[in-house]
């Protein structure tokens, strides 16, 4: 009877993971997809105490537990400022995988005696990608931290070992699946499974650590519902697969926009500066840059500017001190929007959430397609520390490495202006040719210093004019 | 406890209808609101926590026990993290309102 | 065959994530085409057809026998006219193309 | 193992139905869809076929009655007429549930010995709603083919007779819920029920009759879905969740387009003809009517011309007509399109269907929310065999039974044109003031005969000319 009542209460977690996700499809409804999913979690989580085989010393260390994970996790989750936000869910992902790859481990030393085939494999694969997954999150977090060195690690054969690695786990794996008793096996697989980890992340260059991160997410969705399978709870199918397919889309979505491959951006060894680049790109010639007066002047006199956010503001954290050239701008009269190009930053919808921090709302961010056809009725473009986002070479230069990833169209405005600390390149490490148009002004310093003595100008000069 | 072939289809097929349901509603997501959906599914992933507190629970030999508690911690860290990170992201996408007194100071 | 109460909640699982699997899909359906989809669901409708089958080849008793073949034919008459009827009907939706020749006549 | 494979099959069934489902979604993809759901059928059956629980003289049995079914099945499926659809579903689906409630039965009479509680619930349920729909279906059907009448036949306490009879059918399934064994109640339930159906639609106007085919449809869904947690046959769940969500859908739908609720739709006896009609709606006065070369002059004398297919264009089977007028305006430089109701006809989609059969592309055909922008620039308005769905009394007339039901607003454009056989109202009975517009002229006449009257205008006064 009570397990009755706790596998209801499963299905009413599962139905309402799914509708978190679903209410996650639009800006008003996202607050309240949340709810849904924080509800249902611990309705799953209550349900499960409920369960007649906890002994009572196991509530006890349950609850400790818990209090111990909830003293970490809260200020993890409270103090995060938006800009680690990368890092931070690659961490906490870590750590998820870490509970499902101990729970596949426990409940083999639990339960060999008596394992079928199937289970078995299905537990030796949940364990792989548990540990993998581990490895693999904190090689990612490390890497967005720069605790590690961004550019990617390479070494010649690389890829030959990361599958000598995983062949051999698997290898492993088939022979439990034939006998299960085989104990001694497990130890080498979770070794060959973290050291797999650790070198699937190494080659990938810091700034592809997003899909990385997306991946990761779906192997661990995966993962649990391997698990969810082996321990046969409803439940745990249901969050993994909805997971798993999360993640796999988030990751598509990102390689689509950066119009790159899985194989490229898992094996691509992507960003390291091409030697080349230099000489990339035929209209190199020199560059004007202006000062702060005189970009505030332009931004001042023009109808209708459009903000071109990058990781560069990321970086610089300069989001509030945009908002505020906005607001001064637009008390100026001006009509101030803001493109946001899909891959703009670090992360999937970066620049929107960094943007939204700063309260700017959220129907002034225009998708790269809604905008990218106003671009000629635009007097000026602010780039504000992006670069391969606006990078014509996307367009036309065949040799380029971001050759066919659709841009913003910036250089069709009537002036450019672009804000970075020098000329170099950005994660594609290559030269843009934007930066040598004629009609672009580069404005060198930090985004978020330049900004700020833009938005003085602006509202200074017009305190001026106002007495 | 072996599993019955038909306890296995029916992981299967619940995993079959819940995968094609996640693609279609997550297909629907609109690119402003990707960075909470991974912080989203990053904490729901941490459902295993439901299997770690049963092998806590359950637990006889210290092995057991060490490696459960070890998970729920783990797990827990995850799922609050999780939710206390995506919360956060959400309280800041606001449509349109009067500019703030903040800004107000900009100027 | 009493049914355990495990399969009743894996029934129960099953048919919640289908319906809701169902709403997503079924919602996206324009106009334009919500009397094909009426047809085509009314065909997959007769999948009880699955069940009629299995009765009438396992029937030992006359009754059941004469139930499980009338089942048959009805599901049987429900299925294959339903799938004509659908597939007629979507064989007419044509995207913009060169007037007919049946059509000049008309001038 | 065999049985494995078999469950298997299903699970790939489950998905093609659902993928059929998916692929509805778009005109191109929708043949695809068909395909899928066909396949998994397909599959179904023969997995079915393979379990050894078949006995030799099974197999016998089940390929004569498949035969049969099939012979039946073609015609029915191959001679329908496009204008027929409606009560061609409704048949077909008295058919589907038919076997569905045999089954239920069946399975009663050779489990009763070992029915548990819930089991016997889900049973009887499954059989009451398995008989109410054969019969509901019978009787919509009925009505659409006009072998009944069209209008609602009521009495006092209607609706109390169909509650005592559903009422007592329930409470006979209680006492069998309580002890299985009491065969006696089957037949009562099942008359009871069967009752039931007729009763229900009886009350309903034949024009309701595609609403209560899609709740129709949805009550088959769940009954299959029911049938499926007795036998614990997953496929049929799947399918049947799936259907019944898809008919529920449907009938929302069409009630939102009507502005009306299920309450209404089921129990309003909506349809009788109002006594209060004639002096509805103030602006009667005077009726403009135009002969046909009249008509057909102002057709090609303007530049764009929107055609509003409704009913009678369906009773008419006008649309092959109607293309060829659309055919010839345009050989004349008029740009034809046509604007379709949500709700035009007696489908959902009915008119589309029409036209697709007499090859109008799509693309052609214009919902309603992007043309009624659009009638200020429009020159003339053909209103061909609609009348409630142009009835601007929806806009203003609280009074009206379709006050606030969206309608096409034909009245903005310079001319309409109304081609009916008389001045009788429509299906929801009232008075429509748009005849009496002084910018309107009516073209009375059967839709069929008067386009091709004005084709023949149209084309011949062309051919006159270019002699
Ligand atoms: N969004 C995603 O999901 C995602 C995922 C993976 C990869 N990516 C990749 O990331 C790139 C994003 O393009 P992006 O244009 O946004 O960034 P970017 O191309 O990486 O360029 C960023 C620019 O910002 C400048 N910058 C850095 N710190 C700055 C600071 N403190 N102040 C001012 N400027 C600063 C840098 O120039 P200086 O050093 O001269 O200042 C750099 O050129 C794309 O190539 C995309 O493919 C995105
Ligand atoms: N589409 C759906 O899913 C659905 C479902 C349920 C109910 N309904 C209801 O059905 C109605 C549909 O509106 P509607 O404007 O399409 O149809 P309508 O309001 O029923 O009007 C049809 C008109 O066509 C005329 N007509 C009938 N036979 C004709 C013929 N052979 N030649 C020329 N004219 C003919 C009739 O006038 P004469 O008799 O004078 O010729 C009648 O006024 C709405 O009220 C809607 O609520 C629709």
């Amino acid at each position: 009877m009570r397990d009755n009542l706790i596998q209801l209460a499963y299905l009413v977690a599962a139905i309402g993971f799914a509708l978190s996700l679903k209410w996650m499809s639009s800006a008003p409804t996202a607050r309240r997809g949340i709810f849904a999913g924080e509800a249902a979690f611990a309705l799953a989580i209550v349900a499960t105490l409920f369960s007649d085989s906890i002994t009572g010393q196991g509530y006890a260390l349950i609850a400790a537990a818990m209090l111990i994970g909830a003293a970490i996790g809260v200020p993890m989750g409270l103090k995060v400022p938006m800009t680690a936000m990368p890092q931070r869910i690659a961490l906490s992902h870590a750590f998820g995988a870490l509970a499902a790859g101990l729970v596949g481990i426990a409940h083999y030393y639990l339960q060999r005696a008596n394992l079928g085939k199937f289970e078995m494999a299905v537990l030796g694969f949940e364990i792989i990608l548990g540990c993998l997954v581990f490895t693999g999150s904190l090689m990612a977090a490390g890497k967005l931290q720069e605790w590690l060195p961004q550019r990617p690690i390479t070494f010649k054969g690389q890829n030959y070992v990361n599958f000598a690695l995983l062949g051999a786990a698997i290898v492993l794996v088939v022979l439990l699946v034939f006998d299960p008793s085989r104990t001694a096996l497990i130890p080498p697989i979770i070794a060959l499974s973290l050291a797999f980890g650790v070198f699937l992340i190494v080659p990938i260059g810091g700034a592809d650590m997003p899909t990385v991160i997306a991946l990761l997410n779906s192997y661990a969705g995966i993962s649990a519902a391997a698990l969810g399978i082996v321990l046969s709870n409803k439940l745990l199918i249901v969050a993994g697969a909805l997971d798993g397919m999360s993640g796999l889309i988030l990751a598509l979505i990102m390689c689509r926009a950066m119009n790159r491959s899985f194989r490229n951006v898992m094996f691509g060894a992507f960003g390291q500066l091409q030697a080349t680049s230099a000489d990339e790109g035929g209209e190199v010639g020199n560059v004007r840059s202006a000062s702060f007066d005189e970009a505030a002047e332009i931004l001042k006199a023009s109808r209708s500017v459009v903000i071109v956010p990058g990781y560069g503001m990321a970086v610089a954290q300069a989001q509030h001190k945009v908002r505020e050239l906005a607001d001064a701008l637009e008390a100026e009269g001006v009509d101030v929007r803001y493109a946001i190009h899909p891959v703009a930053g670090r992360m999937p919808g970066h620049m929107n959430v960094l943007l939204a921090e700063a309260n700017v709302p959220y129907d002034k961010l225009l998708d790269m397609d809604e905008i990218n056809s106003e671009f000629p009725q635009v007097d000026a473009v602010l780039v504000l520390g992006a670069n391969d986002v606006v990078n014509p070479a996307a367009r036309h230069n065949k040799t380029s490495p971001i050759y066919g990833m659709p841009i913003l169209n910036v250089d069709q405005a009537a002036c450019v202006m672009v804000i970075k600390r020098s000329m170099r390149p950005g994660f594609a490490g290559i030269e843009n040719e934007l930066f040598y148009d004629p009609k672009t002004l580069m404005v060198f310093g930090d985004a978020k210093h330049v900004v700020g003595e833009l938005t003085t100008e602006v509202t200074g000069q017009r305190d001026a004019i106002s007495i | 406890m072996r599993l019955s072939n038909d306890v296995i289809i029916t992981s299967l097929f619940i995993f079959a209808l819940a995968g094609f349901l996640g693609l279609e509603v997550i297909r629907r997501v609109p690119k402003l609101l990707h960075t909470p959906l991974m912080a989203l599914t990053n904490a729901l992933s941490a459902i295993s926590l439901v299997g770690s507190t049963l092998i806590l629970g359950e637990a006889e030999t210290t092995y057991a026990k060490i490696m459960g508690f070890i998970a729920v911690i783990a797990a827990t860290i995850n799922v609050v993290g999780g939710f206390l990170i995506t919360d956060k992201m959400l309280k800041m996408f606001k449509k349109r309102e009067p500019a703030k007194p903040t800004v107000e100071a900009g100027k």
